[in-house]
């Protein structure tokens, strides 16, 4: 852990690409961090609503494709809070497992990811109910603000190439402890639910009847999917000009009923319900068996945003006490 | 490619607005050449959303043109054409397209000179934008 | 790094309509480069007419034909669909794959084969019957039964009629309905498999069509002995990357499009009914 | 809710008259407010009314398909319920609907832009509300952050409730005053203005959804015959849709203002809600949704509607 | 030869060219100089009112004693004699002489030839109560032969003839038809769509202007064109063979003419592509000449880029034709016809005769309706017993079946395949098509003190007192015409009370008595102008009032006092007449009317008399198919007009009821079962019942959705306009195919030149 003065820290990280800060309209270059946890994740540094990845031409009756990939400039993400970084980890899982998706490849490598430690957890954030903290390390580099100073450490190999840190003073030991005690307090300010066997349970409440109720709020916009930092699901269209067209993906949700509808007019998801317990099996129970992960950083943005009064946590909450009662 | 001469996609019903452009054409009366006509059944075919859909995709004047009040072969169509008409060239023009872009007329199977007449003020309507581009339309 | 969402360009080079309505039509496509594709049975591959879209189809030849030309049988449903069936001898089709899992192949060598097939639902089953006819000598017997609505609606008729003849597989086509004209089987495609009742013993069993015939066909399966992981079948879902990332066909933690779309019925009774 | 009410809803549950209650249940962060089918009397103290009971009731009546259900309706959820009806989507006569004083509803965006900080509370008394956060307590008048869509409001009683509770209602004025402000701009200015309203949307289709009027299972925007909206984040195709879906909602949207506070990007859809509810107006004398039988304003016609712009 | 007849038209037609007038040329002055306006008709009044008031036309009334020439500016000049009695000129640019119609010269000839007798004007001779009927047995009038009238009663007429025909040859029906045969229809269901272009040069008219053979060679480059060529005339006989043989040639599934208008053309070429085995809904055409080279003569390059952008969008639209299903839907052959009065029974009697099976529903226990209260017709002939002799044949027809006392409940189907139940039975009538016949009221007037006085009365108590011999001769007589007509509130004119007055006054006049008529126009069009020439010799005292002042009628001591200001005498003229007669008016029978319109889904017009299709075109048909119309219930008329409307209205129906199937196009609303949520604003909009709800079975749910009936669907499409999630669209103009359209349009627009381009655009943004 490195004692950096604040300017200093931004200033050599500008070497390594453009800086980009939190503040109150998202990740812009304006150099004014703001003190709340963003209202928009951050994936679209890593996967934007709509990337158009193909093109085609056809002069005659032969096709001409060409792949598109955007030039990506190097960026610093700057004082992204622990869930974020880990958000963009947690879509890594889908997209880097084979076969590698390569555009995730390529943003992800343009991007240092410098993590502030949250110090302002919101309302409805919940990290620490699935074990994680607002102090996790997560990211390239890992920072934590004090008054002139930044404490921070690398954590990945882009994190210890980005900056020298050999430069910079370590930290003493009064600054760990000033560290430790700020995580203590922020993490105590934190309601805890203790999700962290949750998947189990849902597993085993899959069919119960309690879904319809707890689905009953829900009318299935896409709010929570769009705003949720580790939704990643994508559709893919082709638009066409006249001897012209491109392949984009665009953002999707599981909540929409296109989303799963099927060529013939059958619909697995066809009701509500199932697509808002899709959604919730698939965050808190299929991510964790697949990737051992929830798909879920605890940030709270869906319950934030959500129009019709949805809350995760009493949704988690009530099936927890239900199995409880079994 | 980008043309000069503005588009103007118009939507004639079949037994009124198109005879008339039929008859434009018999009685030889010459108009600007931007019209570009669709037959359809009847004026109340005209789902206001391809007003939409085709100013999207980059038309720069729509004019549609029925029967008379009155004398509609399917009796009725026009006149809830004619509502539809209302809300959308109100919803358009509100939002910033130009009044210039949006045209609706009546116009009997007799009445081929007004059919020149209006085609030509449609044209020339447009022709005052100075080319300037649909606000709907895609750049892509 | 590969990018595999990029399709790869082949030629269609022959079709032809399927069942009497037209709305079945199998489409047969060459790489342009003379390539050919490695591919076991029941996989798929994501076939895209550009500007109208990409849509999953099993492939329906097998790897064993001779040439190097990829058939596929497709149902007109869709965009994507009805731009295939209209897509001109000599024009180009995007395709990327091969995709899925595939039969499992190695279990099945020296196993008797049942294979049961209803609708458009065949394609795949074509191919692994054509691979195990290819492969003789690798499998015990082969019980083929194939329903559809009414005779129309069979496809790969004339392809039938020349396995039947060559006498070492036994071939069972049925309609729903007695229709004029037709003098072979009549009855739905569970019944007719209870009719024939072919023997469980060392074999495996796939069964391929729409919902309600596999949900009919699987209890009198059961019935016969048949266990649940020697029952196969493959899965239809919403596809649209085909390789596990974009999220849609998902049953519990599996991907149909990778994790499947093969899955044997002991699988299956583990995941819910959202199929 | 009112004792007299809790007394009739008991009764009629207990008779089978009804088989459950529609209502909103007040949260602690008022915007979470949200609607609740009870259907036992003792979950009846749950359903409360306030300010932030934003979403349109009328939405949730699909999900009680063939249900005998009372629900509190104010002006715009008995017209939308009205309106439902006249399309075949539901049984009036299976409703016992209770008319709330309707005192409109609040913008919690309007709220939040008061009152910087990290909001722990809001109480709602007569006309005021009281917000408590990291940055103190203060007072905000309700008429300060009332929705837009209530601005415009044409009738907050609703017209053909069961029974009605008596009480203070938020005046009817609907002056479109923004309506007006906006056409009275240049057609430029009108542009930037949806412009930059337009190029919020990130198409999560909240507003659709919280539409107790938009219950198309395949919505147009999802067609691909034609692809009215074709995919991404273009303004074009964003206009493109919330036109179209504004031509779907002429002579039917009742203005209730869901779509709006739903919206997670704050599109001021009242712009175009109120427009649409102006035109009508104005064209054909008409208010959507006053009674189970009145036609939207698109099905039908008079002789002597309005023409003059036609050429 | 003496014309003592009216031509009935003229008045009307000349304000329709009035009108006309204004509207091309609004700066004009037009002026009608009139002595009696006889807008007799339907809904005439009302034209008049608005060419007056909406266009400003003038209406003189005047008798002209002379024109003469200006010599120095060539003007016309007319004199004559005002309204008041004054004399007066005036200077006009042109003069239009509504000149009456007469018979035609061959008259005499035709007469002769096939030994029919003529009156004494040499029009066909006929009676009242056989209007088409010449004086020989077998040849049947129709039209202006008869007398001069308008279009309606003309086309009517005609229809009528046709049944009456029809009746007579009913034995024979069919058997004389050959029917074409046509190649099976090839299914290109599935297949790449193959277009041919055909663009035509139409002599120089269109290849004077456009570059034809440049459109051809471009034209081969537009994705799915197979084949393209030009033509001099692609509507030849050679022409038509030679797309048949490209057809099979070149296997095109689709076929493009760029010539003419499809709205004379199209039929033509669809029958070729037919006799190629093409459906004919596999045709496109691109209107390159009305609408392309002699619209924009002067500029060729213009013409011809327009040109290719017509042809580009028919290339667009052709790539989505499909070949369109016709449905064929039994017709059952049974009539019902709704009321029992004259025009009724001569429905039933007609179809009977045509060897039909027909139902009579009439509300009352007793046939003949409005007729009954009649002793005479106008021009004398004995009401009564024709009247029974018509009851008798109805009652004893065996194709007719009588349900006296009934009314109707409820109605189900459609064209062909009706059920009426009536109130009270289980078992439905069931019918293919039906007339209704439910006649209309006669005005009870509330004015002139009618009711309080036992000597003011109306025509038809007068006719009473004639008959009754109650009417010594001794008697003054007032009439007063326009009784509950032509008023605010019964804004029509009744069309008979002026003939019916003048008879009875004659009858009067005869007997000695003094009869004044006071009227507003003496409308007494036709031959009928011969009654009042009669009236006026017999010493009948017509007094003209306007609409304005009224004649005052006040009683003293159960006398009746009549005050009228004669605006041509300018006195006020007092009477005390012994009898007050009013000339009460023809009423439409408003609820029942409104119910039937309900069951049945006609329209009433906004006097509450059914509104046919076409006021001029199809008098008796409504735009529902398989119902009709005739007599009073569409609008007061003579019993000849009415026999002549059910004979029509039988004739036209007979036209379903020949058929044993009826074969619907192909251009029909359809439904997508899986969009369509229910909420049935498609079936609102609907003028012809053709949409409805149902429910139905989709994906394991049962749900509401619109359900066309092609039998009755027209393809005006306005439904699918109402439609959110475009569930009903249009065949043959679908959403898709309409947009497809639009993208031909800009189609160069939206070309790139290579792929960098295409990147540059999609990188751009």
């Amino acid at each position: 852990m490195k004692k950096i003065p604040k300017a200093e820290f931004i200033k050599e990280l500008s070497k390594w690409g453009k800086i980009f800060f939190r503040t109150d309209e998202g990740f812009l270059e304006n150099n004014e961090l703001s003190n709340r946890r963003l209202s928009k994740p951050p994936k679209k540094f890593v996967i934007p609503q709509e990337e158009i990845y193909l093109l085609f031409y056809r002069p005659e009756q032969k096709i001409v494709q060409k792949e598109i990939f955007r030039k990506e400039e190097k960026k610093v993400i700057f004082g992204l809070y622990p869930c974020d970084a880990k958000s963009i980890e947690l879509i890594g899982l889908n997209f880097l497992k084979d076969p590698k998706d390569p555009y995730y490849v390529k943003r992800r490598e343009s991007l240092l990811l410098v993590t502030e430690a949250c110090t302002y957890p919101s309302t409805h954030c919940f990290c620490t109910s699935l074990g994680d903290s607002p102090f996790d390390r997560r990211g390239d580099i890992f920072a934590f603000g004090m008054k002139d100073y930044y404490l921070a450490e690398p954590l990945s190999d882009r994190g210890r190439e980005a900056i020298l840190w050999d430069k910079f003073a370590n930290a003493t030991e009064d600054d760990g402890k000033l560290l430790e005690k700020a995580k203590k307090e922020i993490e105590k300010s934190l309601e805890q639910f203790d999700f962290k066997n949750i998947h189990k349970i849902l597993y085993q409440k899959y069919k119960d009847k309690i879904w319809d109720e707890l689905a009953f709020k829900c009318v299935n916009c896409g709010a929570c999917t769009f705003y949720c930092p580790t939704c990643y699901c994508f559709d893919v269209q082709d638009v066409e000009r006249t001897n012209w067209g491109y392949r984009e993906r665009v953002w999707d949700s599981c909540m929409f009923i296109i989303y799963s509808l099927e060529t013939s007019g059958h619909n697995p998801r066809s009701a509500k319900m199932t697509r808002l317990r899709n959604r919730v099996m698939h965050k808190f129970a299929y991510y964790q068996t697949s990737y051992g992960e929830y798909g879920c950083v605890g940030c709270g943005r869906c319950i934030d945003i959500c129009p019709v009064g949805f809350d995760i946590r009493e949704t988690l909450k009530t099936l927890k006490l239900e199995a409880g009662h079994d | 490619m980008e043309e000069k001469e503005p588009k103007i996609l118009t939507f004639l019903c079949n037994w009124c607005s198109y005879a008339a452009a039929d008859l434009t054409g018999t009685s030889r009366i010459q108009y600007p050449p931007n019209v570009k006509v669709i037959r359809v059944p009847c004026s109340g075919r005209v789902n206001p959303q391809f007003l939409v859909k085709a100013f999207h995709d980059g038309v720069n004047g729509v004019w549609v043109s029925g029967c008379h009040l009155g004398d509609c072969h399917y009796t009725e169509g026009n006149y809830y054409a004619q509502r539809r008409f209302l809300i959308i060239k109100s919803l358009l023009e509100y939002v910033g397209i130009e009044s210039e872009r949006i045209h609706f007329s009546w116009i009997s199977a007799s009445e081929g000179k007004k059919f020149a007449d209006i085609a030509t003020k449609v044209t020339e309507d447009l022709k005052k934008l100075d080319s300037s581009p649909v606000v709907l339309a895609k750049k892509r | 790094m590969i990018n595999p969402y990029k399709a790869e360009v082949a030629t269609l080079v022959r079709n032809n309509f399927e069942s009497d309505d037209r709305a079945i039509k199998t489409i047969y496509l060459e790489f342009e480069n003379g390539k050919k594709m490695e591919y076991i049975p029941g996989q798929f591959c994501e076939l895209s007419v550009f500007g109208k879209g990409e849509a999953p189809f099993g492939i329906a030849s097998s790897p064993t034909e001779e040439g190097k030309v990829l058939e596929f049988t497709a149902n007109r449903a869709g965009l994507v669909t009805k731009a295939l069936h209209e897509t001109e001898i000599g024009e180009e089709i995007g395709i990327r794959g091969p995709l899925g899992n595939g039969f499992p192949i190695s279990k099945f060598t020296h196993h008797n084969l049942v294979i049961i097939g209803g609708g458009f639902a065949f394609t795949t089953l074509r191919s692994l019957l054509v691979f195990a006819l290819h492969n003789r000598s690798d499998f015990g017997n082969i019980d083929v039964i194939y329903g559809a609505r009414e005779p129309g609606l069979l496809i790969y008729k004339n392809e039938f009629k020349k396995w039947r003849e060559r006498g070492d597989v036994n071939i069972y086509l049925t309609v729903d309905k007695e229709f004029p004209g037709w003098k072979g089987r009549v009855g739905f495609v569970p019944q007719v498999v209870g009719e024939i009742a072919p023997s469980e013993k060392d074999a495996y069993a796939v069964i391929c069509g729409p919902p309600v015939m596999i949900n009919f066909t699987l209890p009198v399966m059961l019935k016969l002995g048949f266990a649940r992981d020697k029952i196969y079948t493959s899965l239809e879902k919403r596809m649209k990357c085909g390789i596990g990332k974009c999220g849609r066909c998902n049953i519990w933690s599996k991907y149909v499009c990778k994790d499947g779309p093969v899955f044997s019925f002991a699988e299956i009774e583990e995941l819910p009914e959202e199929h | 809710m009112d004792k007299k009410i809790i007394e009739l809803l008991k009764e009629k549950l207990e008779n089978g008259e009804i088989e459950g209650v529609l209502g909103f249940e007040r949260k602690q962060y008022p915007e979470k407010n949200g609607v609740i089918f009870v259907n036992h009397s003792e979950g009846l103290k749950r359903i409360a009314d306030s300010l932030f009971n934003t979403l349109n009731i009328a939405t949730y009546l699909g999900k009680l398909k063939g249900k005998k259900v009372a629900v509190l309706v104010r002006g715009c959820e008995e017209r939308a319920i009205n309106m439902l009806s006249v399309e075949n989507q539901l049984n009036r006569e299976e409703l016992f609907l209770i008319g709330l004083p309707c005192q409109g509803i609040v913008n919690i965006r309007k709220v939040k832009s008061l009152y910087k900080g990290e909001i722990k509370n809001i109480e709602e008394k007569d006309r005021l509300i009281m917000v408590e956060g990291d940055k103190g307590k203060i007072e905000i008048s309700v008429s300060k952050v009332l929705s837009n869509s209530c601005l415009d409001c044409q009738r907050p009683t609703s017209p053909t409730a069961d029974i009605n509770i008596e009480g203070d209602t938020i005046s009817p004025n609907a002056d479109f005053l923004k309506v007006k402000e906006i056409e009275s701009l240049s057609f430029p200015d009108r542009w930037e203005i949806f412009k930059n309203e337009f190029e919020l949307c990130i198409r999560c289709y909240s507003c659709r959804e919280v539409c107790p009027l938009c219950y198309c299972e395949t919505c147009f925007v999802d067609s691909s015959d034609p692809q009215w909206v074709e995919p991404g984040k273009d303004v074009s195709d964003i206009a493109s849709f919330h036109l179209i879906r504004m031509l779907h909602m002429a002579g039917r949207c009742v203005g209730c203002g869901a779509c709006e506070i739903a919206c997670p990007e704050g599109i001021k859809l009242s712009y175009l809600t109120s427009k649409i509810a102006k035109d009508v107006k104005e064209a054909f004398n008409y208010e959507s949704g006053l009674t189970a039988t009145q036609k939207p304003a698109l099905s039908e016609f008079k002789q002597n509607d309005k023409g003059e712009f036609i050429l | 030869i003496k014309r003592g007849y009216c031509s009935s038209v003229c008045c009307m037609y000349s304000t329709k060219e009035a009108l006309i007038t204004k509207e091309h040329a609004p700066d004009t002055e037009t002026s009608i100089f009139y002595m009696d306006m006889r807008a007799y008709g339907k809904d005439f009044d009302k034209y008049i009112k608005r060419a007056e008031s909406e266009y400003g036309v003038r209406y003189v009334r005047s008798r002209i004693s002379e024109v003469e020439e200006d010599l120095k500016t060539h003007n016309l000049k007319i004199k004559y004699e005002t309204d008041d009695g004054k004399l007066a000129s005036e200077e006009f640019e042109m003069i239009v002489l509504s000149v009456g119609l007469e018979a035609p010269k061959s008259a005499k000839e035709i007469a002769e030839k096939f030994n029919i007798q003529l009156n004494s004007y040499n029009f066909a001779k006929t009676s009242t109560f056989e209007p088409l009927q010449t004086s020989r047995p077998g040849i049947f009038v129709g039209g202006a032969f008869s007398g001069p009238k308008d279009v309606p009663e003309t086309v009517a007429q005609a229809s009528g003839v046709a049944a009456e025909a029809s009746s007579i040859l009913s034995e024979v029906r069919g058997s004389l038809v050959t029917e074409k045969e046509y190649p099976p229809e090839i299914d290109v269901s599935g297949e790449a769509p193959r277009i041919g272009v055909f663009v035509c040069h139409c002599g120089i008219n269109i290849g004077g202007v456009v570059d034809v053979p440049s459109i051809v060679e471009w034209v081969k480059t537009l994705p799915s064109v197979v084949y393209a060529e030009d033509n001099m005339y692609t509507c030849s006989q050679d022409t038509q063979n030679k797309i048949k043989e490209v057809i099979e040639k070149y296997k095109l599934n689709r076929v493009i003419v760029a010539s003419c208008t499809p709205r004379t053309h199209e039929p033509l070429f669809q029958e070729t592509i037919k006799e190629a085995g093409l459906s004919r809904y596999l045709f496109e055409m691109a209107n390159i000449r009305d609408q392309d080279s002699w619209v924009h003569m002067h500029s060729k390059d213009l013409a011809t880029e327009k040109a290719k952008d017509l042809v580009r969008m028919a290339v667009y639209k052709s790539r989505l034709l499909e070949a369109l299903k016709e449905y064929s839907v039994p017709v059952n052959k049974r009539a019902l016809v709704i009321g029992g009065g004259v025009s009724g029974m001569n429905a039933a009697l007609t179809l009977s005769g045509m060897g039909y099976n027909v139902s009579i529903v009439e509300k009352d226990n007793e046939l003949g309706g409005n007729f009954r209260k009649i002793r005479k017709t106008t021009t004398g002939e004995d009401v009564r017993n024709y009247l029974k002799t018509l009851i008798n044949r109805v009652e004893k027809d065996p194709n007719i079946d009588l349900f006296k006392n009934n009314e109707i409940e409820k109605v189900e189907g459609y064209v062909g395949n009706y059920k009426t139940y009536l109130k009270g039975k289980d078992e439905p009538i069931e019918h293919g098509v039906m007339i209704i016949a439910t006649g209309a009221t006669e005005y009870i007037p509330t004015e002139y003190h009618y009711g309080e006085n036992e000597n003011i009365i109306v025509q038809h108590e007068l006719e009473d007192k004639l008959e009754n011999g109650e009417i010594t001769g001794k008697e003054t007589v007032v009439m007063i015409q326009c009784v509950g007509s032509r008023s605010d509130e019964h804004p029509w004119c009744s069309r008979v009370c002026c003939s019916r007055a003048v008879r009875n006054a004659t009858e009067l006049a005869e007997k000695g008595s003094q009869v004044f008529v006071l009227y507003r126009d003496i409308r007494t069009y036709g031959f009928r102008e011969e009654l009042y020439e009669n009236a006026r010799k017999k010493g009948v005292i017509f007094v003209r009032y306007d609409e304005d002042t009224p004649p005052d009628v006040s009683m003293v001591n159960d006398k009746i006092f009549v005050k009228v200001g004669d605006p041509i005498l300018k006195i006020i003229l007092e009477i005390e007449p012994d009898y007050l007669v009013l000339s009460n008016g023809i009423t439409p029978s408003i609820k029942e009317n409104e119910g039937i319109a309900k069951l049945y889904k006609v329209p009433l017009n906004e006097d509450g008399f059914f509104l046919e299709a076409h006021v001029k075109l199809r008098p008796v048909d409504f735009a529902t198919e398989g119902v009709f119309l005739a007599g009073l219930a569409h609008s007061p008329k003579f019993v000849d007009e009415s026999i002549a409307q059910a004979k029509a209205a039988a004739g036209r129906a007979a036209i379903i009821l020949a058929k044993d199937n009826i074969i619907t196009a192909g251009t029909i609303a359809n439904v997508n079962l899986s969009k369509c949520i229910g909420c049935g604003l498609c079936a609102d909009v609907c003028l012809y019942s053709a949409v409805s709800l149902v429910e139905k079975k989709i994906f394991g749910k049962v749900k509401k959705v619109a359900e066309v009936n092609p039998a009755l669907c027209k393809g005006c499409g306005t439904c699918t306009a109402t439609c959110r999630p475009n569930a009903i669209d249009l065949y043959g103009f679908s959403n898709q195919e309409i947009t497809d359209v639009v993208s031909g349009i800009i189609a160069e627009r939206r070309k790139v030149d290579d792929l960098n381009s295409a990147e540059s655009l999609v990188r751009g943004f």
